[in-house]
């Protein structure tokens, strides 16, 4: 192997080794200096988010194509960088808010951070994996870490049951997925994505089998129907932030690997994947949307929402023709990061104040924690589309990309379903402001999921009040993906 | 019928009759035990299809290191056998009509595949590229798998443990 | 002062900031802060209003915002003589219900909150009109539809305003979903979204937007589509047949709300829209998204004013009356009346604003909204009285009122361009003139109907109580039965007396050049001339043909209401079955609530029970299928099938007992799920694909 | 002659039978047995594979290679969080875990 290539790798190099250093580091530390632990995360995380940055220059700036690695296996591109950086900052404000939240309710600290640090090394190579075996190998590296995070709290039965029932799905998943890449292989002769596409023309109807099983394993990762229904229950289960770290992080992997694997291994002629995604996204997105109508626990609220939006994301695929159906999917699944991050913080904050996940439960919570049931109405109204949130210009490049591909029928569902979603989130916003709280007294919120709160707010502003570094960014990362 | 074609088939009723029974035994313990064979039988297939150090590898973690944690997980929950519960589900003929329609999709369109290369015969069996595509192509594949196991042995042990 | 224009919407905001973080500790200083920071920006707003009355070129700024490849977002803002007037009217009238405010809301324990969501109100609506562009404009328009709903439902412990708030919102946003879908296909045709650009590629006609869509039998020009799609957000905020549902009911917000958004502002936003928009919607193939417009008008207009004259509820009649007018305004600018309709926007705004104000202030005296509980007030409340009277003339169009010139400017144009819109119209003013002196009869004249001490509302939130306060205003102990409002109230009451009866005066012929009014001269579109389109001039015979339907309308009421000659209860009689369906709201709302609210309901409770019971109920189904076979086959052969058939229904009972016990959250379920899924998903790709 | 066919049939047959195992057990490790199955599946379709379609770059093996080490970890992994969980609910069995539905 080339030493030299090493330097494309330096971001998870720099993660894994905290990773690994956190785990040895938990035996040495005493227990009442743990959450040192976490700090050293969060540097790491921002040293990787440094070296992607590097990475980016490495490349030759933002205009210069993509380098391939490791005998074509890993691709580093302006898109994998995007999503480098998405995963990094979900990890990152993940890691913010479990400073806090962890102590006092699991010993094993040091595993807690060395494991999200893991599930963050699979993240990257998701990002870049341009191989069936690798990119097998980094899903199920954020997999297993996911897991075992969902279970983390050991001894509260919800987490437990949330564990088990992810484990169960997700390995099985794992198992059609695995038997789908051992199909393309044996179409192929081979496993990397440039070869296979090359090769994949006299497939036939196989090829079909093989990318609907394929499906499957990418489907489980972002939700969608009808891989969806592990959702709300290990949503609703798993520890709050690692909750909010599953709505986004392996979402936003997932939805990058799957674009790759589609995009780059699987060319239109032969699989006319973007009509059978549209048929996807639409059922998605309403089942997502109508369940959520029905919830009152805010964390299976969130969660069916985290369906829907799978949904409105899965039109990008559907309007893969149109120019603007990738910048749509890179731009939204920024705003859905920085929202949906946002909302889980604040579940959190309402949860401490309050010992309860349900919605009514949550009354009043403007005047108990003023500045956060702001960010929430931020966060509310970004998920529903208004401007002008992070989560209104996502919508309008998306359903933009949809009218432009012609699929007006998907472009008009869209909008119909955005409508139902106004009910339930301002639901949460009426519960918040407009019922009187239940309890009296300030909530205190720690000094972690405030920054956390912040950052998710800055974040779905920042992106929808001025947006223009993002779209030059995802005009190159558009351009380049695939070159 | 050849030697092959001979091994074959009694490597496929060992994996089948295996598989059959550690997916329908009531005893828990025998469906464990009946994973042996079954991957016995597989890596014995790995054997025929010339992937001896595959084999190897199948037989010492597979038969040697999962089937003893399973077997052993279900001596510590289900009381020795499992015997004393219902061990299958409500949804049998569902199940049945799924994995039946997805089996015979498989059969539909994979023995309609021309399989094998576009051009020319196969090049032969070469057993020292196996060594090599590790090292080569593979290399970054092979030290992600190493953070894999050291990520799910740390956790494992952590949710295991007994907490006091 | 134009360059200043962007000052406008920054001030409110600032006063928004302002209340939201430190409100409490303002306490009752909370209205200066809004009152200052409205003050300011009326003063630039009239500044702006009267550089370009004195013929300052129009405006633009724009900065890019974010570009992607050929494609730029901008922000800024635009001064011409539309958005002038409009802001300097938005201004005033705000300004003097801020202040009515005061005294109306005092004693609220939310009065800082109520001052915030007004501010914000403000500033999302200025830069609403300001906006240069469709997507700031957007910004706006939804900033001012959430405040509506935050103070449709200021009273939150009132569970109809609750319920009020949601459909407000909901109906809205049904129409500005449609708005947004055309904002991306103007986006998608011209690669931008800014006014100037846009409605210069659509005058020049661009290679997409000429394209036509296939909508069933239907062939629309792309650029008639987008037109209509953009008409769908005015339709929703601007309370036009088939959304109007929303707007009598959102009377339950305080009534300074009622006011301010309900009829002078956010209502007029969508006919501002229309307005603003006009060279998209009248370089259409035959102006025929401007059609469009002038039915839905004149519908609206008509409907509204037949529901108006069967309520009972002050505020709803009012709600009624201004769905009818924008109805009035939305025809005048589809009958190519670019000026009517917006004058009438602008007088409207005036006499609406005071009619609602004045109805405030007789609801806090009489403590009740029912108009048959009133009575005789003219003589307990004479400020109210009078400028009550002066907006009920400018409403029902009486010369010299405000309403009269912009009336009969819409009627005029439309009865020179559609005669069954002028006849429908001309039906339509009578009918404003009928229920609006029905609402006079029943209030101010007559004796008073109402209890002595009108006691406090039985929804006051018990919040108010624990205030110890007993009705948004002071003092009844002393008086008896209904008394005058303060002058806080009554003061801002009486300006827009005066407006309602001057504003009118700038659509008198010969206020302008060449024996034209001021207003044509000043507020035009450029598009006519080149088209070859001129105004039609001022008739009289038009002009007293209107104000002798106006005075009928009233002589017909004081024949009923006013002198009694002929008793109202027969007049119900005559009529049968119309009165229950004018008074039921011709049963739209009833059909939206079984249609809408609970098929929505029920499909997704539909959905929860798959997801839930989805196993069990596919066996069941399974099942029930199976039994329903084998009756059909035992009627065929019994012999042969019956013990394939008994085999069957005997797996099927087996199975049902065996799923009895059948709970839920199940993984294996959930893997089954998707199993058949994949195989569905396998099946219909190679089937379709 | 034993050919490609023959091994694509056996294992389909034996993914179909891991598959029945998962959606019909009620016991959490059970079904993870019927996992092992699918996977083993898989790994006999890359290594049949390898020897029929790409016998220079032995990728299959490769990949085979690397799903064995993922189930033991994913074996690891399940049986940690089954073992916890029997001890806080005391069944292994799925429909008796369901705290969390609707």
């Amino acid at each position: 192997m080339n030493w030299a290539d090493l330097r494309w790798l330096v971001p998870e190099l720099v993660l894994a080794a905290a990773a690994v250093a956190l785990v040895g580091a938990d035996l040495l530390v005493p227990a009442d200096r743990k959450r040192w632990l976490g700090g050293v995360a969060l540097a790491s995380l921002v040293a990787a988010g440094a070296a992607c940055a590097v990475l980016l220059t490495d490349l030759g700036g933002l205009g210069a194509p993509g380098v391939r690695v490791f005998a074509d296996t890993y691709t580093v591109d302006a898109f994998a960088v995007y999503f480098k950086l998405v995963a990094l900052a979900a990890v990152a404000l993940v890691a913010l808010v479990s400073l806090d939240y962890f102590p006092g309710r699991t010993p094993h600290l040091g595993e807690v951070f060395s494991l999200l640090l893991f599930a963050g090394v699979g993240l990257l190579l998701m990002a870049s994996a341009s191989d069936l075996i690798l990119l097998l190998l980094s899903i199920e590296f954020v997999s297993l870490s996911s897991y075992l995070l969902a279970g983390f709290l050991k001894r509260d039965p919800k987490s437990n049951e949330a564990g088990v029932k992810y484990f169960l799905y997700g390995a099985a998943t794992t198992g059609v997925m695995a038997y789908g890449f051992s199909l393309l292989y044996g179409l192929t002769g081979s496993t990397i994505l440039y070869d296979i596409a090359a090769r994949l023309e006299r497939a036939g109807p196989a090829a079909f089998l093989a990318v609907g099983m394929a499906l499957a394993g990418f489907g489980f990762k972002v939700s969608m129907v009808p891989f969806h229904q592990w959702t709300p229950d290990v949503y609703e289960g798993a520890p709050t932030p690692i909750t909010a770290f599953l709505s986004v992080g392996p979402k936003a992997a997932g939805f990058a690997a799957l674009v790759r694997t589609l995009s780059v291994g699987v060319p239109l002629e032969q699989v006319n994947w973007p009509v059978l995604l549209a048929a996807l996204s639409a059922v998605t997105m309403t089942v997502g949307n109508l369940l959520a109508l029905l919830q009152r626990n805010l964390k299976r609220m969130l969660a069916y929402s985290s369906i829907a939006h799978a949904g409105y994301v899965l039109i990008a695929l559907a309007a893969w023709k149109s120019p603007w159906a990738l910048q749509g999917l890179l731009y939204y699944l920024l705003a859905y990061l920085f929202m949906n991050l946002g909302a889980f913080f604040v579940a959190m904050v309402a949860a401490e104040g309050t010992g309860s996940d349900e919605i009514p439960d949550h009354a009043g919570l403007s005047q108990r924690a003023p500045w956060v049931a702001a960010a929430m109405v931020v966060f509310m109204l970004s998920l529903t589309g208004i401007p002008p949130t992070a989560g209104f210009f996502g919508k309008f490049y998306l359903f933009a990309a949809a009218v432009d591909a012609g699929l007006l029928w998907l472009a008009a569902l869209a909008v119909a379903n955005s409508v139902v979603s106004l009910y339930y989130y301002v639901g949460v916003l009426r519960a918040l402001y407009l019922m009187p709280p239940a309890a009296p007294g300030p909530i205190p919120v720690s000094a972690g999921l405030r920054a956390g709160v912040l950052g998710a707010l800055i974040g779905t502003l920042a992106a929808g009040v001025y947006p223009q570094p993002l779209v030059t960014f995802m005009e190159v990362a558009r351009r380049l993906l695939g070159s | 019928m050849n030697a092959e074609a001979l091994a074959f088939c009694a490597l496929a009723a060992m994996v089948l009759v295996g598989g059959a029974l550690v997916v329908y035994s009531r005893n828990l313990v025998h469906a464990a035990v009946s994973l042996v064979p079954t991957l016995l039988g597989v890596a014995g297939l790995y054997v025929l299809l010339h992937a001896e150090f595959v084999a190897a590898i199948q037989i010492l973690i597979y038969v040697g290191a999962i089937t003893v944690l399973i077997l052993f997980v279900i001596l510590l929950t289900e009381g020795a056998t499992g015997l004393r519960v219902r061990q299958r589900n409500e949804q049998v003929p569902l199940a049945l009509g799924v994995c039946g329609a997805l089996v015979a999709l498989l059969w539909v369109v994979l023995l309609r595949v021309p399989w094998g290369p576009a051009a020319g015969p196969l090049p032969p069996y070469n057993p020292g590229a196996v060594g090599r595509s590790f090292l080569m192509p593979y290399v970054l594949a092979f030290e992600v798998t190493s953070l894999v196991i050291l990520a799910s042995l740390v956790g494992a042990i952590v949710i295991a443990r007994r907490e006091e | 002062m134009a360059r200043l224009a962007w000052l406008i919407p920054l001030f409110p905001l600032a006063s928004y900031g302002i209340l939201a973080f430190r409100g409490r500790v303002l306490g009752e200083r909370a209205p200066y802060v809004a009152i200052a920071a409205m003050a300011v920006s009326a003063v630039l707003a009239w500044g702006t209003f009267l550089e370009q009355v004195l013929g300052a070129p129009p405006f633009v700024w724009r900065a890019a915002w974010a570009v992607g490849g050929e494609r730029v977002i901008t922000v800024g803002y635009t001064v011409d003589s539309l958005s002038s007037i409009t802001v300097a009217m938005i201004t005033l009238v705000g300004g003097l219900i801020f202040v009515y405010s005061v005294g109306y809301m005092h004693g609220d324990p939310y009065y800082a909150r109520f001052f915030a969501f007004l501010s914000l109100f403000c500033a999302g609506m200025l830069t609403m009109v300001l906006a240069n562009s469709f997507l700031l404009m957007l910004i706006g328009w939804e900033v001012i539809g959430l405040c509506s709903y935050l103070l449709i439902g200021f009273y939150f412990r009132r569970r109809s305003a609750n319920l009020a708030q949601m459909k407000a919102f909901l109906t809205t946003r049904v129409g500005d979903t449609l708005m947004l879908v055309g904002i991306m296909a103007l986006f998608w045709q011209f690669g931008t979204v800014d006014y100037q650009t846009v409605f210069e590629a659509v005058h020049k006609g661009a290679e997409k937007a000429s394209a036509a869509v296939r909508l069933g039998p239907w062939e629309i020009p792309v650029v008639t589509l987008t037109a209509l799609l953009i008409f769908g957000g005015p339709i929703g905020k601007s309370g036009q047949f088939p959304l109007h549902v929303w707007l009598p009911d959102a009377m339950e917000g305080p009534t300074p709300v009622s006011a301010l958004i309900h009829a002078a502002t956010m209502v007029a936003a969508g006919v501002y829209l229309v307005g603003r928009a006009y060279p998209l919607f009248f370089f259409t193939p035959h102006h025929e998204a401007l059609t469009w417009v002038a039915w839905v008008g004149t519908v609206t207009a008509l409907m509204a004013g037949l529901i108006a004259l069967a309520q009972d509820d002050i505020k709803r009649v009012l709600a009624y009356s201004t769905i009818s007018q924008l109805g009035f305004m939305m025809a005048g600018l589809g009958v190519l009346g670019y000026t009517a309709g917006l004058f009438h926007l602008l007088t409207h705004a005036f006499f609406k604003a005071l009619l609602f104000l004045a109805a405030g202030s007789v609801i806090h005296a009489v403590r009740t909204n029912n108009i048959k509980e009133m009575g005789g007030l003219w003589r307990s409340m004479p400020v109210t009285f009078w400028t009550f009277l002066a907006g009920f003339l400018a409403l029902a169009g009486v010369f010299p009122f405000a309403g009269f010139w912009s009336k009969d400017e819409i009627l005029l144009e439309a009865y020179h361009h559609d005669p069954a819109i002028y006849t429908l119209l001309t039906a339509a003013a009578f009918l404003t003139a009928l229920y609006m002196s029905r609402l006079v009869a029943y209030a101010f004249f007559g004796r008073y109907r109402g209890p002595e001490h009108p006691e406090p509302d039985p929804w006051l939130p018990e919040d108010y109580a624990r205030a110890g306060v007993h009705g948004p205003h002071h003092g009844h102990e002393a008086h008896r039965g209904p008394h005058e409002s303060p002058p806080v109230m009554t003061v801002p009451l009486m300006v827009l007396a005066f407006f309602a009866l001057v504003a009118g005066f700038v659509g008198i012929p010969g206020t302008g050049p060449e024996g034209g009014s001021w207003i044509h001269h000043f507020l035009k579109f450029e598009g006519f001339e080149e088209a070859g389109i001129h105004a039609p001039s001022f008739s009289w015979p038009l002009a007293l043909r209107s104000l002798a339907v106006a005075l009928a309308g009233i002589g017909v009421a004081w024949v009923v209401y006013g002198v009694r000659w002929v008793r109202s209860d027969q007049v119900r009689a005559w009529v049968g079955p119309l009165y229950p369906f004018l008074r039921n709201r011709m049963y739209i709302d009833t059909v939206y609530a079984w249609v809408f609210v609970r098929g929505g309901l029920a499909l997704a409770a539909g959905l929860r029970w798959f997801d839930v019971h989805g196993v069990d109920g596919l066996v069941n189904l399974v099942g029930g299928v199976t039994v329903l076979v084998s009756r059909l086959h035992r009627l065929f052969d019994t012999y042969v099938v019956d013990g394939l058939v008994n085999l069957i229904g005997w797996l099927t009972r087996g199975l049902g007992m065996l799923l009895r016990p059948l709970q839920t959250g199940r993984a294996y379920h959930y893997i089954l799920v998707a199993a058949a899924g994949l195989v569905i998903i396998v099946v219909v790709s190679l089937w379709r694909l | 002659m034993i050919g490609l066919p023959h091994y694509l049939v056996l294992s389909s047959l034996l993914f179909g039978m891991g598959l029945f195992g998962v959606l019909t057990r009620r016991n959490a490790v059970a079904i993870l047995m019927g996992i092992e199955l699918m996977l083993n599946a898989a790994n006999l379709n890359f290594v049949a594979f390898t020897k029929f379609v790409d016998p220079t770059f032995v990728r299959g093996h490769v990949a085979a290679l690397v799903i064995i080490t993922l189930a033991a970890c994913e074996a690891a992994v399940g049986l940690a969080l089954i073992i916890n969980a029997y001890r806080h609910l005391e069944t292994v069995n799925v429909d008796q875990v369901n705290l969390l539905k609707g």
